[in-house]
């Protein structure tokens, strides 16, 4: 079970036997094979690198972040981790009251600043601009779609950078490539309103293939297995659909989809939260915030894997190009929640 | 449920004739509707034309995109909907009852306005809209047609939600440890009756309110397997990786433009809902079974007299019913091709509900409205991929509302069984 | 208060606490079940059963361990406050639930079934948090017309699923439902909108209310707890005169109990079903006062949580009466505040608390099952013991004209 | 077919409603069942029927004990049963009604598809055979009770009875509808079958019943030949010498207050239930409606105090117009109403016997003070009340529910003539009580007409009528067929029976001389008025 042996075991040998990092899911949970599963992780590489505790608590409502985070707190944890932005309120308050014990907040910052919260981020539009690239140049129907789970900005710069890159791609190379679900411009798309039910991945999906979408990023942590899903059935029906999927390399964590997902925009927020981890344990912990980008390698897009074959060499070239570009600042990838 | 109250019959008064004076209100909401009409889709109606796919989801015969003029069609139909207003009023003022075709027609005629005033000059896919929409039906029609079983024999089926969840979770952890869809599809009507059957010791046996037992089964059904779904399913994926149940093209009927893909290139699931309506609807109106549940439901003691065992049909009714409710499970999980999610059912099962009651406790009723839900979840959804001039909030709180104003006045008073909820206590 | 001290001495009290037992050793038997260690010794419990039985044992009486610490009193922790903070939290989560818990309640005992305080709930905090974040009021005064706002705002939701019902015989069942999902969207759309979204945000949270909006802090900073509590307290024993010593309460429990007789001796049952719904809105409202202005001082979509259909079970266990809410509510404050605790130390999903609260009820509700698995003598039942029932009894009888 | 009881005992708790009752229904014979509220006869028939288990005793077909887990088994060994409270589905046909349970089906077997049209004619076929006249397409709600009787007895003739019971099967009928059925009953005994007949009235008694047997608190007390004195069956019944009728001064009228004009109540459907009803009461005097259930007279009295929606005409109390306010203002007027369902309508069950003394009281002094209710002043009311009306009851704080009938009628009398009244109406103000609480409840009354109160009572009982009224009006279909003075006519149960059938008085006199009730002159032929009611 998750937060195994917390107080209990102290693991291994390690340095960090004493030391004890902890984490709060948002509502996806820590099994969404996505988001916060990534960040718990972090913490367990931790744990067997360094011999760290852990414990782990999920939400299920927005009421329970606050509870669940001061919770932590008394459980005598070194590093609280917050996972993800609707986390922030409750942990800027915990922060305040708790002003000895550390923290960290994938995908947000704090307002006002603390000393004691060191904010991850991740501009993920950098990835996600080439994931829309190498789409528009993939795609078959000239149509393409994201969507996402709940509208903040961490899950919306994927969908900006995406659409940029599809702009890119058709201002390259005279084409019309169509973007659904959001619409840069207005910042405004389809979402299917949590992280939790793939039943609206699905449908949002299957009406996305219907429109003549041929690939799909979903930006909802377990709400995009509905678009695997999705995929797949219309795949069997003689279509062809390609999912790119987001966080971690979904070739890894979606075995049985391998042969539809064409790539993933790869945040990773795993290494992230174990830095942070170590900087605690090293004393180096500093609440200036952490930027994962194409040039530190905290952003990247994924190998093609099986897909590797398909995917035009000249398309490789040019995504390879793009991506030092915007490594180098050469390009620059905008969004309103870029952090 | 508390429906029995409203819906019932005032005491039998021996001189009442059978003479119904249908009421106004009726009428009021359609010439609201009407005027919301013209004023909407003629008036304010998009300059561009609304395009409509026709073709799609793997259709055999490719049919031309269908455009709709924006203002021109919404001053046609409004004008439609005024008329047909004037028919029905002119009806009920003669004291004829009301063409039955007049209401559906007007019902499809507006539906069909409101849908070029907000597609606005994009284009979507109909048989997309269409076919999606019965998707999200099947799990409603199933846990209405749940509801239906169980109160006509007078067991108020709040649990509908539980029974739905249980049937996803069983049929996804049954599929994945056999890898077998079918064996899958097997264990969600047991799922969904084994709630029932709790239901139906605490309300049958035990005589608790049927009311607080669905409520509670929900709770119960939703920690159950949110408790598992973190423990046993997440220790070993394989437990939730179930082979789905694709489509299956029926041969010929699968080919018939537009209504072919939507209705015929489907999950064995959504082909099970088609036989399950029928069966229902001839079971409980055509057969000795039927007039005995019936019976059972209105009035109990006067089936007893007659040699009906009261408890054991209701008992009977009550499995049934979860069984069909948890089948409606399966379509979540196997008919989605999906794993099991937690609290996967979503409420679903409380929507089926009023789309029983919607449906006025009868099979077609209940599926008309499911489909109604379906539809308007589905065109919401595709709406918020284009620009439209609704938030999507709005069109996402449209079937809610509509379900409001319904059991508020629109289609009458609808009368429950009369033992809806009342337990029979033999001497 | 006499007549539940009466209900006690009857022997409910045996069969509650019976209940409550079960419940939790079903629990048990989960956690035990499901627990790693158990299930490697399962599979050798022919050779040696008391492995896996010694291991289902650690697995459950740890966790339940740690619920309790949780809940009430945590002597592991470091500090002198933290030690004390869990019987704190369980307060504080406790008290939305007793406030829409009674709402729920109070709808029962006029023979309606209110599911809907989760729609109220959220009015409330959509008004009382735009007087939080955009009025600038006094010290004092602020808080006063936030918490107003909230159970006007809760009242209006609930008394229109009154009216429905008085004018249309709307089932309320199916309208509450509904507009819990329309107030859901409602607020979802309020949070796109400038009046209510966060300055610079683009995503669907409002500004925190002002601090003159919040409920005062009972014991400092370091602590939850607020003055929504005692507020929530104080509503209980308002709910009580009003059921037992007023003479609207008397009307709504005569309309309750048996409408066609309220209607022959003069009382409106419409204004019946009006008038407590109206009050079981403002109660759902109060909680989403406690909610908003009590712990999480900016409004979200989520912001309801599961208070509204907890609210329910709390009222069902608490048999309808404010007394039994109360209890209730802080039985279950008590399971929700532990099960964190209990998550973070032995890694058991908080879902069993569901499991656990939902059983109680069950059980609570079929004394006969209690005393036949104890193998009780049955009482002997007066027949007003069907008073006791916390479902609208009306509704059972269909006497509702 | 003979049918036989050996010890018979049926207990609920520690109420022993059957005690050991020995019984034989002989082949084609009319056995009549006489007792008074709550004797037993019900219960007894039940466990007949197989819906009660017998606690001991048992029942024997022929000289065959028979084993009886359900109704089911009871008709299949020849017994059938109508209810005193019939046992129709509202919403189905009478055809569905009498085939539930024995349904005739077609196509393939185990599918069990229902043969309507078989049953159909079925039902046409018994229907013309026993000249009931009964449609098998009609719905029952849409039926009047009269029919709705017949249905039940086509319930029974259909499954081929041979035992036909029924529990007060005249209680819901006009004197003449009453002879139809005697007729019926008549064909029946002919054919072979035998019947039990269950009544109160003693003359149906002598008119129809072969044999007589009297239940007492759920003992056999005898039997008696159908010759026997009224008197003498009546003693049996009740156990005591009974005074036959009220004995009241003759009524010192005074000035007419209440004026009903053109009084129209239409129902839910616009059926006009109530249909122009014109009616005038005079302080002193008891004005009775008497009529067949659902003829307009529960619509009549609601319309009054204001629980009818749909009221036109006029309704003035004095001064004031009464059309148009609502309950609480009507009663505050100074309108006394005893509902004619005193569970459903005139008590919360719930509720202790002192809460309901004030139900339509609460609002002011001295129950209320300010928001609140004065818990002392409730207590006061009812230690008074319960007194004065002789409740029987543990205490004040009681509920309601658990008292036996009468009690709870004592306690809605009080409730409602413990204030000064202007009007004081009462509809069925002795349904379901026995000898001792009618003569308590019909003395109330008189005192209070005596005190100079207009006094309206509606009652389907002639008897009780006959005992109270001092002008009679008859209603039939929602209209006032005619106002009798009570002293009017020799043969006035004849004359309203007719009138009640919707004849106008002048030819109701007629035709009640030309042709005298079969079962009136029954009771003429054993040579005493009788006017026992129980
Ligand atoms: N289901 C029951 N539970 C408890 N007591 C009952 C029940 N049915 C009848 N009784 C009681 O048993 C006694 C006999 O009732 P029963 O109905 O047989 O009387 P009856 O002779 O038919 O009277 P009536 O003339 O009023 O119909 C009464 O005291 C009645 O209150
Ligand atoms: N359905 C029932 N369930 C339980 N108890 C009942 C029921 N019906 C009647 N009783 C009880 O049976 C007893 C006798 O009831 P019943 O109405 O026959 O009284 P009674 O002797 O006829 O008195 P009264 O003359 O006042 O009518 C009462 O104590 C009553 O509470
Ligand atoms: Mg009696
Ligand atoms: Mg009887």
């Amino acid at each position: 079970t998750s937060g195994e042996g917390a107080s209990t075991t102290a693991s291994a040998s390690g340095s960090g036997a004493s030391f004890k990092g902890c984490i709060v899911s948002d509502g996806g949970g820590f099994k969404d094979q996505s988001f916060n599963q990534a960040g718990l992780e972090g913490l367990e590489k931790a744990k067997s690198e360094d011999g760290i505790q852990i414990a782990s608590v999920e939400s299920k409502s927005d009421a329970d972040y606050a509870p669940n985070i001061a919770t932590l707190v008394s459980q005598n944890c070194n590093l609280v981790v917050a996972s993800g932005f609707l986390l922030a309120d409750a942990l800027g308050q915990q922060a305040d009251a708790n002003k000895d014990t550390q923290f960290a907040i994938v995908d947000s910052t704090v307002t006002p600043a603390r000393d004691n919260v060191k904010p991850l981020l991740f501009d993920t539009a950098q990835a996600a601009y080439l994931a829309g690239y190498v789409a528009a140049g993939m795609s078959k129907t000239g149509t393409v779609a994201t969507y996402g789970g709940i509208k903040i900005p961490s899950v919306t710069i994927f969908m900006d950078g995406f659409s940029d890159g599809v702009a890119k791609y058709n201002q390259d190379k005279g084409k019309a490539v169509k973007v659904l679900g959001w619409d840069k411009a207005t910042q405004d798309g389809s979402f299917t309103g949590d992280f939790t039910d793939a039943t609206k991945g699905r449908n949002t999906s299957q009406n996305f293939i219907d429109q003549g979408a041929d690939i799909i990023l979903p930006v909802a942590g377990p709400v995009g297995s509905g678009t695997l899903a999705a995929a797949k059935a219309a795949n069997d029906g003689g279509k062809d659909v390609k999912v790119i999927w987001v966080d971690s390399d979904g070739y890894n964590t979606q075995p049985d989809y391998r042969d539809i997902i064409l790539t993933t925009v790869v945040k990773e927020i795993g290494t992230a939260v174990q830095a942070a981890v170590k900087s605690e344990l090293d004393g180096t912990f500093s609440s200036q915030p952490y930027v994962g980008t194409l040039d530190n390698g905290g952003v990247s897009l994924a190998p093609f894997h099986d897909l590797d074959s398909q995917v035009p060499q000249e398309l490789k070239t040019e995504v390879t190009a793009l991506q030092e570009q915007i490594a180098s600042g050469a390009i620059k990838v905008e969004s309103q929640s870029t952090p | 449920m508390s429906t029995s109250a409203p819906a019932q019959p005032t005491a039998p008064a021996a001189a009442a004739a059978p003479v119904e004076r249908s009421s106004a209100r009726p009428v009021w909401v359609m010439a609201a509707f009407a005027a919301l009409a013209l004023l909407l889709f003629g008036g304010f109606g998009p300059a561009g034309s609304s395009t409509f796919a026709l073709s799609g989801g793997g259709a055999a015969v490719s049919l031309p995109d269908l455009p709709l003029p924006g203002r021109p069609s919404g001053w046609v139909i409004g004008l439609a909907c005024v008329a047909l207003v004037v028919v029905v009023e002119l009806a009920r003022r003669a004291g004829r009852p009301a063409p039955r075709w007049a209401v559906p027609l007007f019902a499809a005629l507006w539906v069909v306005g409101f849908l070029v005033w907000v597609v606005a000059g994009q284009r979507i896919s109909l048989v997309g809209l269409l076919g999606g929409g019965l998707v999200l039906a099947v799990p409603l029609v199933f846990g209405a047609l749940s509801g239906v079983v169980s109160e006509r024999a007078g067991v108020v089926n709040i649990a509908i939600e539980g029974q739905l969840l249980a049937g996803a979770f069983l049929s996804a952890v049954v599929a994945s440890a056999t890898d077998s869809a079918w064996l899958g599809l097997l264990a969600a009507p047991l799922a969904g009756a084994l709630v029932g059957l709790l239901l139906a010791i605490f309300a049958i046996r035990y005589l608790v309110d049927q009311i607080i037992v669905g409520v509670v089964l929900n709770v119960l059904v939703l920690g159950l397997t949110n408790y598992l779904f973190s423990t046993v399913l997440s220790a070993d994926r394989s437990l939730n990786s179930p082979p789905g149940l694709g489509p299956v093209a029926i041969p010929l009927l699968s080919n018939i433009p537009v209504l072919g893909p939507v209705l015929f290139n489907q999950s064995v699931i959504v082909y099970l809902m088609y036989v399950a309506v029928a069966v229902v609807h001839v079971a409980l109106f055509r057969t000795r079974w039927g007039l005995r549940v019936r019976a059972v439901g209105e009035h109990p003691r006067a089936a007893d007299t007659v040699g009906i065992n009261v408890n054991r049909t209701r008992f009977v009714n009550v499995l049934i019913a979860g069984a069909l409710a948890g089948l409606g499970g399966a379509m979540l999980t196997l008919g989605a091709s999906l794993a099991f999610g937690q609290n996967m059912s979503a409420g679903k099962g409380y929507i089926a509900l009023a789309a029983m009651i919607f449906g006025r406790y009868s099979p077609k009723g209940a599926l008309a409205a499911a489909l109604l839900f379906g539809l308007a979840t589905n065109l919401q959804d595709i709406l918020s991929s284009i620009s439209t001039p609704v938030p999507s909030q709005f069109l996402l709180m449209a079937p809610y509302l509509a379900t409001v104003l319904a059991v508020a006045g629109l289609v009458g008073r609808v009368r429950a069984p009369a033992a809806d909820g009342q337990p029979y206590v033999k001497q | 208060m006499k007549s539940w001290l009466e209900d006690v001495r009857r022997s409910s009290w045996l069969v509650s606490l019976l209940a409550v037992v079960v419940a939790f050793v079903l629990g048990g038997v989960l956690i035990a079940l499901t627990d790693p260690d158990t299930q490697a010794a399962m599979g050798y419990f022919f050779a040696r059963p008391t492995d896996a039985v010694s291991a289902g044992w650690r697995a459950a009486t740890e966790a339940y361990g740690a619920m309790l610490r949780g809940a009430i009193y945590d002597p592991q922790a470091a500090t002198a406050t933290r030690q004390i903070r869990p019987i704190t939290e369980t307060l504080t989560v406790a008290t939305p639930l007793i406030a829409a818990g009674l709402g729920v309640a109070l709808a029962f005992r006029v023979g309606l079934f209110n599911i809907g305080a989760q729609g109220q709930l959220i009015l409330g905090v959509i008004l009382a948090g735009w007087v939080g974040f955009r009025l600038h009021l006094p010290v004092g005064i602020h808080l006063l017309v936030a918490v107003l706002a909230a159970v006007i705002g809760g009242a209006l939701w609930g008394g229109l699923v009154g009216v429905l019902r008085a004018r249309t015989g709307a089932p309320e069942v199916i309208t509450t439902i509904m507009l819990n999902y329309v107030a859901l969207y409602l607020l979802a759309y309020l949070l796109t909108t400038g009046a209510f979204q966060r300055e610079g945000a683009s995503n669907p949270i409002s500004p925190p209310i002002d601090d003159s909006a919040a409920f005062p802090l009972l014991l400092g900073d370091s602590f939850r707890l607020h003055l929504g509590f005692l507020v929530v307290l104080v509503a209980a024993a308002f709910v009580w005169w009003l059921l037992e010593r007023s003479t609207v309460g008397f009307r709504w429990r005569a309309v309750g109990a048996n409408p066609a007789a309220a209607r022959t001796a003069g009382m409106s049952v419409s204004a019946a079903y009006v008038g407590v719904m109206v009050a079981a809105g403002a109660l759902a409202g109060l909680a989403g006062a406690a909610q908003l202005l009590g712990t999480e001082k900016s409004l979200t979509g989520g912001i309801a949580g599961s208070i509204g259909p907890d609210a329910i079970t709390v009222a069902l266990l608490g048999r309808s009466r404010p007394l039994g809410v109360v209890l209730a509510g802080l039985l279950f404050g008590a399971l929700r505040a532990g099960g964190v605790l209990m998550q973070a130390q032995t890694g058991t999903p908080i879902d069993i608390v569901l499991v656990v609260q939902s059983v109680i009820v069950l059980l609570i509700a079929a004394p006969p099952l209690v005393r036949s698995i104890f193998r009780l003598e049955p009482r002997k039942r007066r027949s007003t013991d069907s008073a006791d029932g916390a479902a609208p009894t009306a509704e059972r009888q269909g006497a509702a004209a | 077919m003979e049918l036989a009881l050996e010890g018979i005992t049926k207990r609920f708790g520690s109420l022993v409603a059957n005690d050991g009752i020995d019984l034989v229904v002989a082949p084609g014979e009319v056995h009549c069942l006489l007792g008074e509220n709550g004797a037993g006869k019900s219960t007894l028939m039940n466990v007949i029927y197989g819906l009660y288990r017998p606690d001991a005793g048992r029942i024997l077909v022929d000289g065959r004990p028979l084993e009886l887990t359900g109704p089911g088994d009871a008709m299949a060994a020849g017994i059938g049963m109508v209810h005193q409270h019939f046992m129709l589905v509202p919403v189905f046909t009478v055809a569905e009604n009498v085939v539930l349970g024995h349904e005739p089906t077609k196509g393939p077997k185990g599918v069990g598809l229902l043969d309507l049209a078989g049953a159909r004619r079925r039902v046409r076929e018994l229907s013309d055979r026993y000249g009931l006249a009964v449609d098998p397409d009609a719905l029952i709600e849409d039926l009047p009770v009269g029919v709705q009787q017949r249905v039940e007895i086509l319930k029974a003739l259909v499954r081929d009875a041979k035992v036909l019971i029924l529990d007060e099967p005249t209680a819901v009928l006009t004197p003449q509808e009453t002879d139809e059925l005697i007729a019926i009953m008549r064909q029946l005994t002919a054919a072979g079958t035998s019947i039990v007949f269950i009544t109160h009235k003693l003359r149906e008694v002598r008119a129809i019943a072969d044999r007589i047997t009297v239940i007492r608190r759920g003992k056999v007390v005898g039997s008696a030949d159908p010759s026997a004195p009224e008197n003498e069956l009546a003693a049996l019944m009740v156990g005591r010498s009974v005074s036959l009728g009220v004995t009241k001064a003759p009524p010192k009228t005074g000035e007419v207050t209440v004026r009903v004009r053109d009084l129209v109540v239409r129902d839910h459907a616009g059926t006009r239930v109530v249909d122009g009803v014109d009616l005038d009461i005079a302080r002193g005097e008891v004005l009775a409606v008497a009529g067949v259930q659902g003829n307009g007279q529960t619509e009549l009295t609601e319309a009054i105090v204001g629980l009818q929606d749909a009221v036109t005409g006029s309704i003035r109390l004095g001064e004031t117009e009464l059309v148009g306010l609502r309950t609480r203002e009507v009663l505050d007027a100074g309108v006394g109403f005893v509902p004619e369902d005193r569970t459903h309508d005139g008590l919360v069950g719930t509720f202790s016997i002192e809460e309901n003394l004030v139900l339509d009281r609460h609002r002011a002094a001295p129950f209320a003070k300010g928001p609140a209710l004065d818990r002392t002043a409730l207590r006061a009311n009812a230690t008074q009340l319960i007194g004065d009306f002789d409740v029987r009851a543990s205490g004040p704080e009681v509920a309601a529910g658990t008292l036996s009938g009468g009690n709870q009628q004592k306690v809605v009398l009080a409730r409602e003539l413990s204030r000064p009244l202007q009007l004081f109406i009462a509809s069925q103000p002795t349904r379901g009580l026995d000898v001792g609480s009618i003569e308590f409840v019909h003395r109330r009354i008189v005192a209070e007409r005596d005190a100079g109160t207009p006094v309206l009572i509606v009652s389907t009982e002639l008897d009780e009528v006959l005992a109270l009224a001092d002008r009679i009006a008859v209603m039939y279909r929602g209209r006032v067929v005619g106002v009798v003075p009570a002293d009017r006519h020799e043969n006035l149960r004849d004359v309203l029976g007719l009138m009640m059938a919707g004849v106008p008085e002048a030819e109701a006199v007629a035709q009640a001389a030309a042709y005298p009730s079969e079962v009136e002159a029954a009771a003429a032929d054993a040579g005493d008025d009788p006017v026992v009611t129980t």
